[in-house]
């Protein structure tokens, strides 16, 4: 069975080239994608991955207002019920050249389990998702191999 | 919904307008009447189409950045530094994403924090939120004209909020601002929103003041052929002109291919005149350059590299103007002073180019060529689809994909053109979608695709296309993966 | 003294070197039968012949820096630090100005003084007084070949030591690296001592060993018109050729105006081959462009722009490599950070430009037609007053002004002629002191100048020289005192 | 009477271009000017300005080596029984991008009346010429006005 992660670009965010991008890279890994594309609200997030019962979510925000937009996603993912869900941000998560370590800490303490800076190359997170998908598993007294694998 | 390429009556007009102003409690601020009287007595220097038509006449290139955020007394004192210290001929007023999609009560929020913060929390200027009378202060407060720059399906209130204010020019369009920047918005109420904004243009055009309208010419930014963001251009450029608009500037995005984008940039003006000349609209029509629009490399030496490749390009493609990317692109919103870097190196560049001309080289000849063609064929059968009109062939256009950009986030837009660069660096069509374009134009096309992948040793295939995307990022014009 | 433009005997060039490897302790240290054999073991990719062979072949402009420190740790760091982050093609390896004086006790002093304010105190690496030991520290501890680059007029004791130590490419010339960097120095000495630089260097090559030899193209750096600089590196490289040196790379410095940098790059290449080929040379011809020479500004924004845009010249002239200046220049020897800063650009540039080319324009062919003609004039009035021999001719030449390079110290240099920009930003004849050009070729020069000064509502006078050389440091091209 | 100045390059430098503009724009300027060119040693200054009697020794300096070739001027100058002759330099003093303040006042210590950042504009030495020079004679005790003139 393969890992579902729903995906979508956050807020009022049009960025679609790396939101494609990382569509056709995840599939060709194996996975199976729920992209819900760009301009999506916490809500529509959220109803993607109950209905696709994901695994993952991965939140992109390119445009800077990634903080103001990320904020109470957690939260919201617990109240839904879907708090084991992984949840990944990447893109250019906030206005302007800043402190990366500063920024990284700000969207951890939001409740997100991994945090990306500009840049980042797609196999990048393929191998934390294997990884942390794996590991979730075992945190949640599943079974720890060939359940969930990307290829 | 009534679209028609026709111009709007006053009343439509005006009955709209009513409608408009009261979108958010700011439109009241809008006085038709008073903004007029307002911007007659504007001096000169702050007029944006003038500036324009002196730089055309003086075959300069004007160099202009992009800048915004969220507070009026720090936008206020980021143009001042972009006017004094980074020798802005033009002044813009990028618009925050919230004000993009019309969410002025989330611009509250956006305001509210960055006076929190100390910093700006918004990605731009929310200029419906601070109103004609925050606009007017940040006018008054530079010596040079201002354009508002956005990418609004939407922008009916901006617009009124934004001229009012004695900003002369105003960029956008139906296609170019929903297109590349929305998900759902119907091309048949951004193309109506658009005859108003350009009619108000038009509106104040018949006042006797100059008002400048920019449609977006790079659209996503990523790799458009420069058929497909010509032909656009000119459609908006033909449905401003239909609602009275005299001060048209078209513009494009550096592929890249010194070549090509010469050639682009001159096909665009030469045809631009020739439909401007045969629906019979009198317009005074200007060039803009847009510095490399895609993924920047995060190495700002490199960064400044690219930058200075667009800058040559614009001067030698004749740009009358050129909106300038900092060192910072890649990471985030550039400081002022990052902004200012970007604009000290083109300018340099445009500065040591300013002598000289490129003669036309007879490949440069044979790309405007093909480009025209390939323009050709897509407004044929726009026009065709449309039974003669243009707004409604222009809908049925993307609906049908004989109009197509390249990983645009719209429902609307049929995402099935893939581009990818020649063997020349150029860009080219990796699949021309539904695109009506001429068999031996594709024949040519495929041909210069199959002498790149043949000289790097691989198939023409998707994967041409992903390593483009990310080619300039990583140091390099064509994508060749073998190169690693 | 005994000047002629014909191969040294071996008997005399063994006779020479005696009194060469005398002048400093160092010398000892050479051992030319160990050399070869030193030379013969150094792994392929360390030769600065074959790397540049490969380069042209492959249609590839490589990317060389310039850098130097007096202590052999640091310029190892120095070094590596350009290979590895700045990513050189080629590595230099510049020569502090005692050593270019034959100065070796200052050099001396200067190592002391370094050793104690822990920094460099001498603006190059002191190569001889470091000897073949220290020299084959450096070249092997990089990874790629290794070039003198100096400004010496007597360079015999540099070149034994340099070569020995497996630096396979030396920069100079009888004629470039005195009239520019001498005040004293006749050429009878200068030429006969680079003729010895030139017979070792055909001495390796006897023996198996390719060695290349770059004059320098740049001369002053300052507004040089392309034909003297292209006739001076046209004269140096025949004369190399002569002592049996097989693999020339000849140089060009930026002027700023495309049309004229690309033409003066091919007019050199083109008729370099002519005359090797009609004084029967095989020689493998390659070529060197360099980034703007002239002063540059302060700014480092700006000095990224001058910088790009000689990446830009370089990549559509098909240099074969290209040598890159830092966003420090105006203000001091770049730090290896800034050194790497000017690369990364440079190569971002080069990269975006690798798969164009710039096909020849009318303006271009007329262009390298004028050059070749002005070199021609030149070249044939140098061997009558050689009576036929070449490096006789250039003596006499310079001393009836029949060659003259512009702002030169040397006081054998007539300093009679004057270059300013013309109206398309190309540097042109504002004076051609004594210099044998033809009266229709002039009269073509002067009416594109009287064109420039109709421009600026001025008269060609001494002004626009002046003018002239601040401009690109001011922000241009072209000097208008009007523009302020 | 117009003021003689004796110029020059010092030490091991070539550079040649800025002596050329500078001796142009002193000269129209109006003061005397002796430029012994490149290449120049301390001795070459000293004897030019005392063979001349020369009001103003101006040392340009390029290459980086300045710190090194200046050092001792102001001695010999005292020495040779010139200590009153206004003492100038300029140029690229250092090697490298080094902090202006500390670079002026090594150069102060050395003994210079005037110590010029790159990319000094020749007007600037012109008026500190014309006001240090009146100075000069007011401390010499000779006439304040019309005596030396640039003009
Ligand atoms: C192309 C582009 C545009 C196009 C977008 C077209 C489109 N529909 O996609 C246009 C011109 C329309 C545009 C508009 C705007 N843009 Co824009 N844009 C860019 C640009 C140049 C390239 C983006 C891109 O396509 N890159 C290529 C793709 C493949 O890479 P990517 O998007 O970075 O995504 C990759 C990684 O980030 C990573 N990733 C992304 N998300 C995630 C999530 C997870 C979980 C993981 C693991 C990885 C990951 O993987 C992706 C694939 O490799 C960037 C700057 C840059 N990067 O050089 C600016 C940039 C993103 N834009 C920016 C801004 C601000 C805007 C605007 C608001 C206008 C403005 N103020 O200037 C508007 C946005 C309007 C809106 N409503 O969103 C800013 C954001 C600033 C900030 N965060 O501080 C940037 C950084 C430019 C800048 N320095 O100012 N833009
Ligand atoms: C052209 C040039 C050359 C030409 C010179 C040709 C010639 N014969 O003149 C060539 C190519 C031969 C050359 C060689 C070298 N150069 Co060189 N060169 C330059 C360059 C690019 C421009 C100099 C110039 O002509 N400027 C235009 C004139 C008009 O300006 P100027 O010289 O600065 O002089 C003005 C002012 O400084 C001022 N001024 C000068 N002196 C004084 C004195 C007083 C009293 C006053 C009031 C004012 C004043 O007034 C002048 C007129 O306006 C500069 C960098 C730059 N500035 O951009 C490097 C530069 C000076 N060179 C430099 C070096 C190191 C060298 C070399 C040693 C090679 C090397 N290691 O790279 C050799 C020197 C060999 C030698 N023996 O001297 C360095 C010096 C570094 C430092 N100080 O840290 C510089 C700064 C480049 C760099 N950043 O590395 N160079």
């Amino acid at each position: 069975m393969n890992a579902v992660l729903v995906m979508g670009v956050i807020g009022a965010d049009c960025h679609s080239v790396g939101n494609k991008i990382l569509d056709h890279a995840f599939s060709e890994a194996g996975f199976k994608v729920v992209n819900i594309g760009v301009l999506s609200s916490q809500e529509d997030f959220i109803n993607a991955a109950i209905e696709t019962g994901a695994d993952a979510m991965l939140v992109s925000s390119l445009y800077g207002h990634g903080e103001m937009d990320c904020r109470g996603l957690k939260d919201k993912c617990v109240e839904s019920g879907i708090e084991d869900i992984l949840l990944y941000v990447g893109g250019n998560l906030v206005v302007g050249k800043q402190d990366w370590e500063d920024v990284k800490r700000r969207f951890f303490e939001m409740g997100f389990d991994r945090v990306y800076p500009p840049g980042t190359h797609p196999d990048t997170a393929i191998d934390d998702l294997t990884r942390d998908l794996r590991l979730n598993i075992v945190l949640k007294g599943g079974r720890t191999d060939g359940v969930y694998s990307a290829y | 919904m009534n679209l028609k390429n026709e111009k709007w009556s006053e009343e439509r007009f005006f009955e709209m307008r009513k409608e408009v102003l009261c979108q958010w409690p700011t439109g009241e601020q809008v006085d038709l009447d008073e903004a007029v009287q307002y911007l007659k007595k504007l001096p000169e220097e702050k007029n944006f189409a003038k500036r324009l038509a002196k730089a055309k006449n003086d075959h300069k290139t004007l160099l202009q950045p992009r800048a915004g955020v969220a507070l009026v007394e720090d936008h206020i004192d980021l143009l001042r530094y972009l006017q004094n210290e980074g020798g802005a001929d033009l002044l813009p007023t990028t618009i925050d994403s919230y004000t993009r999609q019309n969410r002025y009560n989330e611009c509250e929020s956006g305001i509210i924090e960055s006076r929190k913060a100390g910093r700006s929390m918004l990605n731009g200027f929310p200029a419906v939120n601070h109103g004609v009378y925050g606009c007017r202060k940040v006018l008054e407060a530079v010596n040079i004209p201002l354009q508002a720059r956005h990418g609004t399906p939407d922008a009916r209130l901006l617009s009124e909020i934004t001229h009012a204010s004695g900003w002369t020019s105003n960029e956008g369009g139906g296609i170019s601002y929903n297109i590349p920047y929305a998900k759902s918005a119907t091309l048949e109420k951004s193309i109506l929103d658009w005859q108003y904004c350009d009619r108000l243009a038009g509106y104040y055009q018949e006042q006797g003041i100059d008002i400048n309208r920019e449609p977006f010419g790079p659209l996503t930014g990523t790799l458009v052929p420069p058929s497909i963001s010509n032909a656009v251009a000119i459609i908006e450029g033909l449905l401003a002109a239909e609602q009275g608009v005299k001060h048209i500037t078209l513009g494009y995005g550096q592929c890249g291919n010194l070549t090509q984008d010469v050639a682009a940039m001159s096909a665009l003006e030469e045809q631009a005149h020739e439909y401007f000349r045969f629906y019979g609209y009198d317009v005074q029509l200007t060039t803009v350059f847009h510095q490399w629009m895609g993924g920047f490399p995060e190495d700002e030496a490199k960064a400044f590299g690219v930058i200075s490749w667009g800058a040559a390009t614009a001067a030698l493609a004749g740009a009358t103007k050129v909106i300038v990317k900092s060192p910072h692109e890649a990471l985030g919103i550039p400081t002022r002073e990052a902004n200012t870097q970007g604009m000290k190196a083109t300018r340099q560049v445009l500065n040591l180019l300013n002598e000289q001309k490129l003669s036309m080289s007879k490949d440069v000849v044979a790309e405007v060529q093909l480009i025209k063609s390939e323009v050709k064929c897509l407004l044929d059968a726009v026009l065709d689809a449309g039974d003669g009109d243009l707004a409604v062939g222009t809908v049925k256009a993307f609906k049908n994909g004989i109009l197509d950009i390249p990983f645009a986030p719209s429902v609307h837009n049929a995402g099935k053109i893939l581009p990818a660069r020649d063997v020349n660096g150029a860009v080219r069509y990796l699949s021309y979608g539904n695109l009506p374009v001429s068999d031996n134009l594709k024949e040519y096309n495929d041909d210069l695709l199959q002498q790149r992948a043949s000289k790097e040793h691989r198939d023409v295939s998707f994967q041409l296309v992903v390593d483009d995307i990310f080619a300039v990022s990583l140091g390099r014009l064509v994508g060749n993966s073998a190169l690693g």
